[in-house]
């Protein structure tokens, strides 16, 4: 499946872009994540991330759609 | 109402939006950049945000401030991009017909805000570091 | 600080005045002039003060928060006189490092005030009656 | 003794003077008040009212001394 993947704060600097198109066999965002960790060196576990898909907060089991938007976010800090 | 903005937040237009004839009551809460964070001194800071989740949840964080408390209107903006020390960051206000319901609220939503929207701090420090920050103000390990 | 005022609060100036580099937070309260109070249409109303004691109790109850609460600064201004509905009747500003001190300090200022400083409020309403408060604004019987 | 008398709100109203010269034997507030009661009608019960000598609160057993300004205070209503 095609995904498009939002990175920000310390996950964009590891990953080095704020956004990239991949390919992967992963079915929902824990095995996404775990597959770009890998690759990219996060070093977040996934208990201190959220994960959005498509704009919207949602599980690490949600079911993924070709083409969805996934966003693995690390603890906020605006304010 | 909840946004963000990419320029300098004009407070007094905020507020002349929260009048209300039967409202008694106006808090209004405003983040500033500090000089300084766990003693260290700090020349600047930049916030990234996922702005259409961040915009979304921040509405979302007013809204339920409405059902939560009585209240006649609330409006947050938040900034995103570079800020100076002593420039505002956030900006929440509420106006009430009291003034319980419009602390609470007022608290509510900063806190929710800082909580909850997708929005990241980057602290740029005199000594030439910078860093992401955890939501207790400490730098990502 | 605490003063009275018998013209309109510049509350931006008296913001400014709350600035410290190693300030985070900032809160204010409001007070606004309502168009209603227990049913009644209110036209407007007038403020009486016993001004040297009010501004003696004023600023002890600040200096009080001052030394309750870790805050960088504090301001309370109280306007007198003739005031139309909407316009600003008291103005509350704290700065603080963090939004815990500050949102009490706040909170702390505006309920004494209202507890202990000797200002009364005669409300004009639109049946052409008027009366003095009792401090849960009920009338005076 | 010679006292200066203030007047607030609707104790303002009842006396219909801000404030007046007395001549009285009261020595405390608590007797100077019963007496201007008296005399103006006034409503409010000495618990209801706070007392001031010389712009500072104080207790209604206070000793007046001859040229206090003394005022009693009624339900406050500010803010």
């Amino acid at each position: 499946m095609n995904y498009r993947l939002l990175y920000f704060a310390s996950l964009r600097d590891a990953a080095g872009v704020a956004e990239e198109r991949v390919q992967s066999a992963a079915r929902d965002p824990r095995a996404l994540y775990a597959e770009q960790a890998a690759r990219h060196g996060f070093a977040f576990a996934p208990a201190r991330l959220r994960v959005a898909v498509n704009g919207a907060f949602t599980g690490w089991d949600h079911a993924l759609a070709d083409g969805d938007e996934v966003a693995f976010l690390p603890p906020v800090s605006g304010g | 109402m909840f946004r963000l903005s990419e320029i300098a937040i004009d407070t007094a237009a905020l507020r002349a939006q929260l009048a209300r004839a039967d409202a008694g009551a106006c808090v209004t809460f405003e983040g500033w950049v500090r000089d300084r964070n766990g003693g260290k001194a700090v020349r600047g800071l930049a916030y990234q945000s996922y702005a259409e989740l961040a915009e979304r949840e921040g509405r979302r964080i007013v809204e339920e401030a409405r059902e939560r408390f009585a209240i006649a209107a609330a409006l947050c903006v938040h900034r995103v991009g570079e800020l100076a020390v002593g420039e505002l960051a956030v900006w929440v206000g509420v106006s009430a017909g009291h003034r319980d319901a419009a602390f609470a609220a007022c608290r509510y939503i900063i806190d929710e805000v800082k909580r909850r929207v997708p929005i990241w701090k980057n602290e740029r420090y005199a000594d030439g570091a910078s860093g992401w920050l955890h939501p207790d103000d400490t730098p990502v390990a």
